[in-house]
């Protein structure tokens, strides 16, 4: 962490109109093993994913978010299982750490009917209702407005539900961007912007595309606060989501947080990493948010070899499972690709 | 000289109540409006300058002191953010109405509206469902200009995953709209700024008119009109113009573009064996294109014994100068011309 | 000026990253009968227009400037005649101010052939190329990214021109607005984007739209220098839009002002003035910027009374001939509507 | 059993240079791309990851090594703003081609070029152009799903003052692209994904391809095919097939759908008597319906032996798997089997 580009650095700022942060999390050991789970099944969902892919059995294109487990872990872990989430195209992370069954996953980018869209909709557009996620989406910045929709309609029904807007710093250049949180700033809703800074949107350096000295700052145009946070760090993630989450719930309004965090693989198949140096890549991979977090769990004693192994073995063996029986189940149907345009 | 026998047509039977009273076309909206947000709690209208300044033509009036601002919610002018707030909404469980000023400014939601609420549904296999209305007054007429007088139902109509309806009388404008409530879909209404003065018998109470259901305004031997929005009363206007001069016109209102009825408009093309197709919107791939390729292709081919016939706005966009304005678009004489040119000649 | 609500408070103020306010235009007779002439011309020929289509002599819509008459005076005399603007459906004041010609405005209006549209356009629409007014715009903030890519066009093109981007505050909700400041302040292009503040985008506040201090603390989220400035003060505006341009020409980017003022007149002919109050109105009557400058001009001892006069008499019989020309003229033709689609 | 005798139609003879080199679709945009920066120091191009990335599917590749990051120039993520600027540069004296990702995109864009873009001309009377080039892959097949995969150029065919391009074969896509960029008017360009990677024989040096001018791709005397982007390929295959059959199929591909040339449409379809329009779009309202109408409208209707017939995209947004993204849009197949059915049947 010696690196002091702001764009890099990681730091916890609230440059806002909100207050100062108020909750440290600090993980005991089933909070260290769950975390470490989710980071885990991100990860090798995302490897394996890429192999099917690498071979072929895969159709289509994909985003992997290896390198970025910890945003949507941490994150996820401050929220109930009724909030709600918005994804991105990058959103198999968001997906699987709200709660989503890994077999559906694997069956949907298998394009099978078991899938979470019946192999309709595919990597870019997973959805899972029963766990509030409401989807990826292939548009950037697509799911702004619909998160301040949800938010709006979590308050006009009466629940204090909050959303999560998850996004990319690249999605920050899009109108749609600008709508949704100004409907959200004005209405003061329940949702939390979180934008996933992983220093491009594609090819462009968002250093580059926003002369500001971090991310965050683009709060201060809207009246929320903006916070930065080392995204490579499930704890400090949950911290700032908690307390975004505590404004939310208490009718105080939007929170925008910069999560920094680096994606190790090309933007998706077609790059070529052109736009940015093998140092750049190595620095980021010596982060690693996995290991760092498990290093750090093993530090404090929350946790022994044996149980992290464990935790792996019951990983590999999961998704084993899932790629096995996702790939026995029927292909996606052409019966009623008519009838299901609209619904009855 | 017409084949007349197949005049066994729908004439559509609407659903509901019965007893009407006069109102406009403005007021039926907001008749349904207030209806539909008194019968069922999860539905609420956004859009901009909707509550105390009520409307910038003035269609929800009053209602914000009736309903609330909660429900009849003011937003800041941004069209993509309040359709797309609307399909949050509308995923999770309410039944948000989004207003938009000019239909024009749809061209700044269609993200949303085509990529996001018509495919959702399908996308995710049938996971979510979008139950999100979209009202927005399309038409020229009023001397706006280009940037506020288009008529784009076209664009919409070529989106799976939408429903569209365009009211030409008052109880359409009520009757579809609370259709359009109830249904589990996106639904794009466009309704029509010239039509929001003019006054019409409307169905008292819960008074539905069911989508994908045209209506014959009127039956006559010698040829068929169909026509959409403003252009339903131009044609029916110019049908009793005709009639003067002994030419007797059916007209069809398609009332929803999409799904359309094209069964009820290709028995009525057979019954006269020509068609005058009429629509507001410029000629080319306007809703009528459809019409006319629905027509072509379909089993009135054979029954046809003139080409089909197509009156639209010309290709251009709409000019501010009244007589340019006027100009631009099907008047009433036109209609009447366009309709003798087909009989007398074919 | 003894209200404290920061919406309706006039102070200069630079926010962003932006320097010290450099410039103090304090006006020599000259200049002071211009800027008065100007402001006199823009609220004579808004006068007409009400009478005309109060009469029923005009067609369509209108959207009246009156009470905002400091604004585009005060911005478009710190620019060069080839320097450019975008403009608004309130648009009369900056086609003016920046030079066109009242009789082909007039004509415009009322559906001439000789109008600056042909009658094409209507008072949406009115641009005139011989002053570098890129034109008027019927949609909110559709001029936003348009000035950024005069802006753009000067720049490859090596000329040092600059472009004045005028909206309203309503126009700081929509997409169009934030995706032109984020291209323009990325490529640190010679524009300005002026926020005629005026309160109101059509019936909503300003104030709860956009929970700010001050509208201009919008530009802390582009990495921008925002300024507020009393937008009745034709030299208060003057000065900061010369520091603005002055930035611009130089190679320092963007600057986004926020000119503080009042439309005395409904949104358009449809608005029944329900959601502001009358006292909110006679307020702002009382700061009338053509008074107030008149008052200045006159107890600085820069111009006479009869100096006043002169101008009053001679834009009278500017607007009276231009009227009655206008009126004379051929209605737009219908000839070749459909010919005129395309350029060859 | 064909009136074969009007097969008089224009082969349409390209302009410039003959000479001709083989390269892909993808390497012939770059051509005209290059070969119009070198020649006209207006011209520059502005999008996405257009610069250093080499654009999303590689079109401009080391364009910007060969002319700088000022005229390659990349942008943020923000189709309205950077179509908007491409308005701006285009009204001051520059010639802007901007790229958008995905077809799919230009939804966020609609108000630049729908209501800036293609009225500007018209709105003021004529006093400013707006020399804009908007490129933008459209097409399914590469399993990229609902909002990724559309063909939206119905939408713009349907905006008075917009010129809309659909080339189909590398030369084209050079030559058209040239031609819009010479063009005072904004213009659209659909490109293929599909089709990048296709090699053919390309004009070398400053050719370009009219706009206006249909191509008459083959002439046979059963029927004629209609066919736009990646289905004039298949229409072509197809055809290979249909004549293994004894059916003889001319393909017309409009190459320009706006302005379209109508003439030589009609007049290929009069030539056969049965016409099959072939798009990847959704049926309704593609622009097929157009072509549809505007046949059902000429003087074609008395020489026609069968109803029109379209084959197009199913009313579905484009799913992810690859059998159903098959089945979504028309493929050789379909097009033998919709061929035969209209020689067989009428
Ligand atoms: C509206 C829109 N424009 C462009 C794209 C193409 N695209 C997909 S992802 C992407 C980059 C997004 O960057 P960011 O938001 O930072 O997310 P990341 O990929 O880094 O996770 C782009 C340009 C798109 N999908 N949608
Ligand atoms: C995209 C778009 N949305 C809505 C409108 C309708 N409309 C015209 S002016 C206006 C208010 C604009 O407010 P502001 O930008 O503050 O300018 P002001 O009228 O106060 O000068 C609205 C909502 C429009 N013309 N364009
Ligand atoms: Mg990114
Ligand atoms: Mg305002």
């Amino acid at each position: 962490m010696d690196n002091d580009d702001p764009q890099q650095f990681s730091v916890r700022t609230d440059t806002g109109a909100g207050g100062e942060p108020m909750t440290e999390v600090r993980y005991d050991r089933a909070s260290a093993l769950d975390a470490f789970t989710t980071m885990w099944r991100i990860r090798r969902f995302e490897e394996a994913v890429e192999d099917l892919y690498g071979r072929g059995l895969m159709h289509g294109t994909m985003h992997l978010s290896i390198g970025q487990e910890a945003v949507p872990t941490g994150a996820c872990r401050a929220l109930r299982p009724d909030d709600y989430i918005t994804s991105t195209h990058r959103g198999h992370g968001h997906c699987i750490a709200k709660g989503a069954d890994l077999e559906r996953m694997m069956a949907e980018l298998l394009a099978k009917e078991t899938g979470y869209c019946r192999g309709r909709g595919g990597s870019m557009h997973i959805a899972d209702t029963a766990t509030g996620n409401l989807g990826a989406n292939g548009i950037v910045a697509g799911g702004v407005p619909i998160a301040t929709g949800a938010a709006l309609s979590s308050r006009m029904r009466g629940t204090d539900q909050v959303t999560v807007c998850f996004h990319g710093d690249g999605a920050l250049g899009e109108g749609a961007w600008h709508e949704g949180v100004i409907l959200a700033a004005m209405w003061k809703l329940p949702v939390i912007f979180l934008c996933e800074n992983n220093l491009y949107g594609m090819s462009m350096s968002s250093a580059k595309a926003f002369p500001l000295e971090q991310l965050s700052d683009r709060a201060r145009g809207y009246g929320i606060p903006g916070v930065t946070v080392d995204g490579n760090d499930p704890e400090a993630v949950e911290s700032v989501t908690t307390d975004a989450v505590a404004r939310a719930r208490a009718g105080e309004g939007p929170t925008f947080i910069v999560a920094q965090t680096y994606r190790w693989r090309g933007h998706s198949k077609s790059d070529k990493n052109l736009y940015r140096t093998r140092d750049e890549i190595e620095d980021w991979r010596q982060r690693d948010p996995i290991e760092r977090f498990e290093h750090s769990i093993l530090e404090r004693g929350l946790v022994g070899r044996a149980d992290l192994d464990q935790v792996r073995a019951g990983v590999r063996d999961e998704l084993r499972g899932a790629v096995q029986r996702a790939n026995a189940a029927p292909d996606a149907s052409a019966a009623d690709l008519l009838s299901g345009v609209y619904a009855r | 000289m017409s084949d007349h026998g197949a005049a066994t047509g729908t004439e559509v039977r609407v659903t509901g109540a019965t007893e009407t009273t006069v109102m406009t076309y403005a007021e039926a909206i907001r008749d349904a409006l207030t209806t539909a947000m008194r019968r069922d709690e999860r539905v609420f209208l956004m859009g901009e300058d909707v509550g105390r300044y009520g409307g910038a033509f003035g269609v929800t009036g009053d209602l914000v002191d009736r309903i609330g601002p909660d429900r009849v919610r003011d937003t800041t002018i941004s069209e993509l953010g309040i359709v797309g707030a609307g399909v949050g909404a509308a995923v999770t469980g309410m039944r948000p109405i989004v207003e938009i000023q000019f239909s024009d400014f749809t061209a700044q939601a269609m993200d949303q509206i085509a990529n996001q609420a018509a495919k959702i549904h399908f996308m995710l296999g049938g996971a979510m469902q979008v139950p999100l209305v979209i009202r927005a007054p399309g038409g020229s007429g009023t001397g706006a200009a280009a940037q506020h007088s288009q008529s784009l139902e076209a664009w919409f109509a070529h989106v799976p995953g939408l429903k569209v309806l365009m009211p030409a009388t008052a109880d359409d404008a009520k009757g579809l709209l609370l259709s359009a409530i109830e249904d589990p879909n996106p639904v794009v209404v466009i309704e029509h700024k010239l039509l929001y003065k003019t006054p019409g018998q409307v169905r008292t109470g819960y008074a539905t008119t069911p989508i994908g259901v045209a209506s014959v305004r009127r039956r006559g031997a010698d040829l068929t009109i169909v026509a959409t929005g403003v252009e339903v009363s131009r044609s029916l206007e110019a049908a009793e113009r005709l009639a003067a001069d002994g030419i007797q016109a059916t007209v069809v209102d398609p009332r929803t573009l999409k799904p359309l009825d094209s069964e009820t408009i290709v028995r009525e093309v057979i019954s006269t064996g020509r068609v005058l197709l009429v629509q507001e919107a410029v000629k080319t791939l306007g809703f009528m294109s459809e019409v006319a390729a629905v027509i072509a292709e379909s089993e009135a081919f054979v029954h046809l014994r003139a080409p089909v016939a197509r009156l639209a706005g010309l290709d251009i966009p709409i000019p501010y100068a009244p007589q340019l304005e006027r100009a631009a678009v099907p008047q009433v004489e036109d209609i009447v011309a366009a309709a003798t040119r087909l009989v007398r000649e074919w």
